[in-house]
């Protein structure tokens, strides 16, 4: 396992944009997401939780696939010649695609969770598994996932429900795992990428066997913390695969929807969420075709001509939850679609999330 | 809050209301969440303390034509919205049955986690005498913190302790402002014009569109706004770009512009903590001073500003400029 | 899909010599929709329509964008061009490129790339113009006027005469109004009530006219062509069908005798009996029991009236009465009163009796009034040997206690009064403080010349600031002369104040009622200050006399004989078509919350419970109405309306932002 | 950014006029021959009321450098109130841009009768020369539309 000081981590993030575009925590009027470092910004790692989730980095909120121009093919028949032979000319026009560009660069991801890197493979099991995504694959193929270990759990996670171990991301699909020890960040490359990435890095990490049997007791401490958390015995034994008809038809939904919004904070914080819209604007000779995230707690969301097919906030609600805990189970052998971040936890606006859905089926019984 | 409790108990057992809006015991200490309760023993569940400080009066609308009264906790700035929402013929004010809570400065879980408090267990002193200290029980010790620290920006402004609507009133309230309302909107105006355009343009390229504050807004009450409908080829698009946002954002507090009450929801629910009540504030800060001092909910019969003129109205070409020279 | 032809007009060198239409036509064949363009010399043209309905036939056309002169010249010209051609008119759109481009711009190129961005942006329009139809409504032949004065009466005639049925509502138990109340009308001196009382005898005998008398408007619903009324009959207490008019019930009562009822109609300078007709040649000619004093109806006991009444038509338990009628066309002429003098301490008013208002001293000088036409101090019953006369009092006042507007009545009767005064006791000196004398219209400045050079009344121009009763029972006035820069004390035995008009107190409730807008000062708004003087904005709500604004008696008479030819015009017709860009609302996403009936001029939206069904709706909900029939097509309630349920047929929400975007391409 | 030959910037200009005040005088000024700019381009809308703050905006989203809006002078509207709601949104709508620092005149509203064709020809040259003094509307701009 390699080290950086924390102080020389401003070293770290520049060396590596230098060779990449980097995709990390960044503090911005008081917040922190995910954005591209560059000198001026603010990174911070110190936050536990950006505000978005790191999936914007396989998934961004919009992206173009491609626009289309119009042109016009002048008439054979120059009108000031013959204005009725010009009248009756059929009018020609060519319409161009031109692709939406997918990367074909690599870039780097630092700083993700473990549980927003399990995220990762949920979007996975959405957008490799059957259909393939370009756009997505494109970037899942040169993104190189740096996680790093959450020194401080707080009381929202409870990422360990779902099996995800927040104190030890080589467990995790990232290409290289990180802990800060004391004043250092311990960097271990996880895969070929990590071990790529660590090469262009190399001369400003330190080869340090000695921190071995810190990054254990680092360990052993956020598993002690993330026992004590309050979620860290949610039961999930009575959903996953299979409920569908059981959990659908509760009375329970009916009770528990109510004072929700229906805005999308929780969808979009969400590390798993992963349905979009495709529309279109209109540019100057043509349109443009661009997907932007979508939230199916929205009143239009997929909306139709013949309507809503969930024209109430019930099923709305329903549906949100039954798809993280039931449907997306059933269909990706037993994977929930929730990882424990605890985001919507914070941030619902009307305190409403997925842990109270859980408890309240629990509290049924 | 157990006075509070029995008499919403005794209105149901009663039959003098069929339902109760009000806040439901939470998971956590600080997220006690808007409720419906119908029966007696849902109502065990009701809880109202310091982070009560979801605005009910929006879930009004849903139940203005259900069958029978409905009763609802109301704090004194809540009640402005209801009276607004009476005025625009969105409730029902013969259905409600309002209970004018008690209110001394209501909670944000944020300044506490701003002020590196997480992994919380437990939280004493957030009870509704809304004095004292707060301590906060966490797995990485206890920490402690002033109620009045810990207040909702908007309570620094607080519009008063009394409520404008009501039917009975349960609890003391106590004016918590301290500050002038329009001080923000005012350091904003100073400013030069590139400074404030950089100010918004910060705040607002962290929007990530999610509709919480136009879902929370009591007077965002359209049964379909107009950025989910086909009028104005405008339907909600997320941040497709910088413009899209400040579109947005105009139109949104230009909507409510004389109809806003200030509850502040809008500030409150941002995932992203953009001050957006300061868009609605300038509206209300240009109204008073162009058109006559105004609040919206004040008084359910008057006259919205942007609904009325005078002959002598201020020139647009007035209402710019005025900090120059 | 659309499919639009574009006609791009040369308007002979007016717009070629700028605009290469040419050119014009080759890029606009390119533009969504558009299948066929052409140009003309003359578009306008026998010919050049010729052309507009060939190719609409030829080439199925479903939508025209003509390139010319502005719409306000010949939108109307081929709108009708594609209804003969079978095209429904509304579906055309004017691209503007003379007015707003040829004629103002010198570069052939520029001129050229504008003419086509404005034809893209009528072409943008086009795509999405819906078919529109005229409405039709039907209208009820019937006119009401509320108010029986001068304004009412003539206006009522006017309309009778034409053979339409008229009704008129006045509130007091007489038609006849102020002009009832006056001794003689300037600038000829005739008698008032010599001119007024036939014009009241031919309303009263009119087949065409009913008259409400002692009657207010309760309600008013409906919209033009088809108002429905509610008119509330006060219960007089008397029989109207059985009354002869005998007038024994008066003499007999005892009330009459006490001299405790002030008479209204004489300012309450002389007194009435409790059963009553304002005066003798009240029309209708039967009284009324004003049971706020009447004996019997305070204590039980009396019925005199009731035992002398030759026809027993005393009805003591008649009760207020509606009645409901529709009408096409409403006349406001509610006319006018003098402000209350309160707040004007200074001229003392209130505290003595010899300081009257000019229509007091009206009644005064009347031969039926309160002294039989003896010019007498209230005070004393003496004749005044010194009379002031003060002018604008509340009128072009700068404060709230009167009025910013000029009376425009006061010069003239004040000139009226001194030169009749003069006239008849030559040794009165008679004096008038004035600020201005503002004497335009016919023969009215030689008038007042009389009342300067022929009669020598005393005219100052200046301000007086206070009148002080004297121990003696005099006056003294104090005043400032203007042009001699003097303070001035004068004694007087008589002050006269020309109080400023204002519109009689119920204008703006029964202006409420019938949704017209009325201004600051209460007068009812006209349509247009100048091309539409006698309407309301309001469609089929019409203006006539004072209501409107001051004005003297001629003015009043031809402005309700314009009213009138307006009323006429509209009663004239079986149906009314209606403009067809009107507002519409959208069930599903309207809240029902009343904004924008809040900002429309017209009255014309209303609120209903509608079941409203659609995709996950199944509710009854409060939803705006538009009535077409009264909407105007202004589109205020569009802009107002938060949830963009409110659009504007013809100028869409959506069709106005195609046309930025085709600017802004 | 659009040049003329002169490599002076060029302007976009929408002006909302209403039927029966300002379109008339901007007519008049035509059959007047008052030029000004051809970077104006006038919707007509049948009263100053009838403009939403949204076509303002989208105008602006769309690549506009300065939006006016012209109506009937208070007091003569044709449909009697329609400008004075005008002008109090106008008023809020333009103060709140200036608040979020876009540069003042870009926006205007100026009341234009019928008769005043001369007026409506200064007005609208004025306004050219301030949009041209501003330069181009990047801050409420759509960077996509520019191509």
């Amino acid at each position: 396992m390699y080290t950086i000081s924390k102080d020389n981590l401003n070293s770290l993030y520049a060396k590596i944009a230098s060779s990449y575009d980097l995709f990390m925590p960044i503090k911005k009027a008081g917040q922190t997401n995910y954005g591209f470092w560059n000198e001026d910004a603010e990174a911070d790692i110190e936050t536990l939780k950006t505000v978005k989730s790191g999936k914007d980095a396989f998934f961004p909120q919009v992206e173009t696939l491609y626009n289309v121009n119009k042109t016009i093919i002048p008439a054979d028949v120059a009108a000031s010649d013959d204005a009725e032979k010009a009248a009756d000319t059929p009018i020609k026009t060519k319409l161009e695609v031109v692709p939406g560009k997918f990367v074909d660069q690599d870039f780097v991801i630092f700083g993700m969770k473990p549980c927003d890197v399990r995220g990762i493979e949920v979007m996975d099991n959405v957008f490799l598994k059957d259909f393939v995504d370009n756009y997505y694959k494109s970037r899942r193929e040169h993104g190189i996932v740096v996680s790093l270990a959450c020194h401080a759990p707080e009381e929202s996670c409870f990422c360990t429900v779902f099996g995800i171990d927040p104190a030890d991301p080589s467990k995790s699909v990232a290409d290289v795992a990180t802990w800060i020890v004391d004043d250092k960040l311990v960097w271990k490359p996880l895969t070929e990428k990590g071990e790529a990435l660590t090469a262009v890095v190399k001369d400003l990490l330190t080869d340090d066997s000695a921190v071995d049997s810190k990054v254990d007791a680092e360990i052993t401490s956020i598993t002690e913390i993330s026992k004590k958390l309050p979620y860290a015995n949610l039961s999930l034994e009575d959903w996953g695969a299979g409920k569908t008809d059981e959990k659908f038809n509760d009375e329970t939904w009916s009770k528990i929807y109510q004072g929700c919004l229906g805005c999308g904070t929780c969808t979009f914080v969400c590390p798993t969420c992963q349905c979009y819209d495709i529309k279109d604007y209109t540019t100057k000779n043509g349109i443009q075709r661009y997907r932007c995230w979508d939230s199916c707690m929205y009143s239009d969301f997929t909306l139709m001509a013949g309507g809503q097919n969930r024209p109430t906030q019930l099923q709305r609600f329903r549906q949100r939850f039954m798809h993280k805990l039931v449907y997306y189970p059933t269909n990706n052998d037993g994977m929930y679609m929730c990882v424990g971040c605890g985001r919507c936890v914070e941030k619902c606006p009307q305190s409403k999330n997925v842990v109270k859905v859980i408890k309240a089926f629990e509290n049924k019984k | 809050m157990q006075e509070l409790k029995n008499r919403l108990i005794q209105l149901i057992s009663d039959g003098t209301v069929a339902r109760v809006i009000g806040w439901k015991k939470g998971d956590m200490p600080y997220n006690p969440e808007p409720a419906c309760f119908s029966t007696v023993e849902e109502l065990e569940d009701f809880v109202y303390d310091g982070f009560c400080g979801a605005n009910l009066s929006k879930m009004m609308i849903e139940v203005a034509n259900l069958e029978g009264k409905t009763a609802v906790c109301l704090k004194p700035c809540d009640t402005y919205s209801f009276n607004q929402l009476i005025r625009e013929h969105r409730v029902n004010r013969e259905n409600a049955y309002i209970i004018g809570v008690g209110c001394r400065g209501k909670l944000d879980i944020e300044k506490a986690r701003k002020a590196g408090i997480k992994g919380i267990e437990a939280i004493e002193g957030v009870g509704i005498e809304g004095e004292g200290d707060v301590t906060f029980k966490t797995i990485y010790g206890d920490k402690a913190m002033a109620y009045s620290e810990l207040l909702l920006d908007r309570c620094h402004v607080c519009k008063g302790k009394d409520h404008m609507v009501y039917d009975e009133v349960i609890g003391e309230s106590k004016d918590t402002a301290d500050s002038d309302r329009f001080d923000d909107v005012k350091k904003i105006e100073a400013m030069s014009s590139a400074e404030k355009f950089a100010y918004f343009q910060n705040e607002l390229s962290k929007c990530i569109r999610c509709n919480a504050c136009r879902n929370v807004c009591p007077a965002c009450s359209c049964r379909k706004c107009v950025f989910d409908n086909t009028k104005f080829d405008s339907q909600q698009r997320a941040n497709v770009d910088s413009f899209e946002e400040k579109m947005f954002h105009i139109i949104r507090a230009f909507h409510v512009a004389g109809r806003c009450t200030d509850c502040g929801e809008c500030s409150r629910v941002c995932p992203q903590g953009i001050p957006l009540h300061l868009f609605n504030r300038k509206f209300i800060k240009d109204i008073d001073d162009f058109y006559g001092e105004f609040q919206a909910g004040k008084d359910p019969e008057a006259q919205s500003p942007l609904t009325d003129f005078t002959f002598e109205d201020l020139e647009p070409k007035q209402a710019v400029g005025r900090g120059e020279n | 899909m659309q499919r639009i032809g574009v006609f791009v007009c040369h308007c002979g060198s007016n717009i070629a010599a700028t605009v290469d239409v040419k050119k014009v036509v080759e890029l606009v064949r390119y533009e969504q929709g558009v299948v066929y363009a052409d140009d003309y010399m003359y578009m306008c043209s026998e010919a050049g329509q010729q052309k507009v309905m060939e190719a609409i036939k030829e080439h199925n056309l479903t939508g025209l964008v003509i390139c010319s002169c502005s719409p306000r010249m010949h939108e109307a010209t081929f709108r009708a061009c594609a209804a003969k051609a079978g095209l429904n008119p509304f579906m055309v759109e004017i691209a503007n490129i003379r007015e707003h481009c040829s004629w103002i711009h010198k570069d052939m190129e520029e001129a050229t790339k504008k003419a086509v961005i404005l034809a893209r942006a009528a072409i943008a329009k086009v795509n999405l113009n819906t078919p529109l139809q005229e409405g039709e409504s039907p209208v009820v032949k019937r006119a009401l006027v509320i108010g029986g004065g001068i304004a009412g009466i003539q206006t009522a005639l006017d309309i009778a005469n034409a053979g339409y049925p008229v009704d008129i509502v006045e509130k007091e138990p007489s038609i006849g109004g102020r002009m009832s109340q006056l001794d003689k009308t300037f600038p000829t001196l005739d008698c008032s009530s010599c001119i007024l009382t036939p014009k009241m005898v031919e309303v009263a005998q009119h087949p065409n006219i009913k008259i409400y008398s002692y009657s207010e408007v309760e309600k008013v619903g409906g919209f033009v062509g088809n108002f429905e009324v509610d008119i509330r009959k006060k219960a007089r207490s008397v029989n109207e069908d059985k009354c002869t008019g005998c007038g024994v019930c008066q003499t007999k009562c005892p009330l009459g005798k006490t001299g405790k009822i002030p008479s209204e109609f004489n300012r309450g300078l002389g007194t009435r009996s409790a059963i009553y007709t304002p005066f003798a040649q009240a029309v209708p000619n039967v009284p009324v029991i004003d049971r706020e004093n009447c004996t019997y109806f305070k204590t039980g006991k009396c019925g005199v009236c009731a035992k002398l009444c030759p026809s027993g038509c005393i009805d003591y338990e008649q009760q207020d009465q509606i009645v409901t009628e529709k009408y096409g066309a409403i006349v406001v002429a509610t006319g006018f009163d003098i402000i209350n003098l309160d707040k004007y301490d200074e001229y003392a008013y209130n505290t003595c009796p010899d300081v009257i208002t000019s229509l007091e001293l009206e009644r005064l000088m009347n031969a039926a009034g309160p002294t039989g036409g003896h010019l007498l101090r209230m005070s004393d019953g003496k004749a005044p040997k010194d009379i002031v006369f003060i002018q604008c009092v509340g009128s072009r006042c700068a404060d709230d206690r009167g009025k910013p507007y000029c009376s425009k009545v006061c010069c003239m009767y004040t000139a009226k009064h001194a030169m009749l005064i003069k006239d008849h006791w030559p040794e009165m000196n008679v004096t008038v403080f004035y600020i201005d004398v503002r004497t335009p219209g016919k023969n009215f400045d030689e008038f007042y010349r009389r009342a300067v050079e022929q009669y020598h009344v005393n005219y100052i121009k200046g301000q007086v600031g206070k009148v002080m009763p004297q121990a003696d029972g005099s006056l003294i006035v104090q005043g400032s002369d203007l042009l001699d820069g003097k303070q001035i004390k004068m004694k007087a035995d008589m002050v006269v104040l020309a109080a400023a008009v204002e519109p009689n107190k119920d204008a703006r409730k029964i202006a409420s009622m019938l949704t017209a807008s009325i201004d600051n000062n209460d007068f009812l708004t006209e349509a247009h200050a100048k091309l539409r003087p006698v309407e309301s904005p309001t469609a089929g709500i019409f203006l006539s006399g004072m209501s409107q604004g001051p004005k003297d008696i001629p003015e009043t008479v031809s402005q309700a004989g314009a009213a009138a030819v307006k009323v006429i015009g509209l009663l004239a017709k079986d149906k009314l078509k209606t403009n067809p860009c009107t507002a519409k609302c959208d069930m599903f996403q309207c809240n029902g919350c009343s904004t924008c009936a809040n900002v429309c001029p017209y009255g014309a939206i209303s609120y209903e419970d509608t079941l409203v069904r659609g995709p996950g709706v199944n509710e009854t909900r409060r939803i705006a109405k538009v009535n077409t029939a009264l909407c105007q097509g202004c589109g205020a309630c569009t802009s107002a309306c938060p949830s963009g349920a409110m659009d504007l047929q013809g100028f869409s929400n959506l069709q106005i932002i195609s046309e930025v975007d085709a600017i802004c391409r | 950014m659009p040049m003329n030959e002169n490599n002076e910037f060029k302007p976009l200009i929408v002006a909302f006029c209403c039927n029966w005040c300002s379109y008339a005088g901007a007519d008049l000024a035509g059959s007047s021959r008052l030029t000004y700019p051809e970077n104006v381009k006038i919707i007509r809308v049948p009263c100053s009321g009838r403009v939403n703050p949204m076509f303002i905006l989208r105008a602006f989203e769309r690549g506009a450098d300065g939006v006016i809006i012209c109506g009937c002078h208070p007091g003569d509207c044709h449909y009697s109130t329609g400008n004075y709601y005008a002008r109090r949104r106008m008023a809020l709508l333009f103060s709140m841009l200036e608040y979020m620092g876009i540069e003042n005149g870009r926006t205007r509203v100026e009341w234009c009768s019928a008769a005043e064709g001369a007026k409506f020809s200064k007005t609208m040259n004025e306004f050219c020369e301030k949009i041209a003094s501003l330069g181009e509307n990047v801050r409420l701009g759509d960077l996509r539309c520019k191509n």
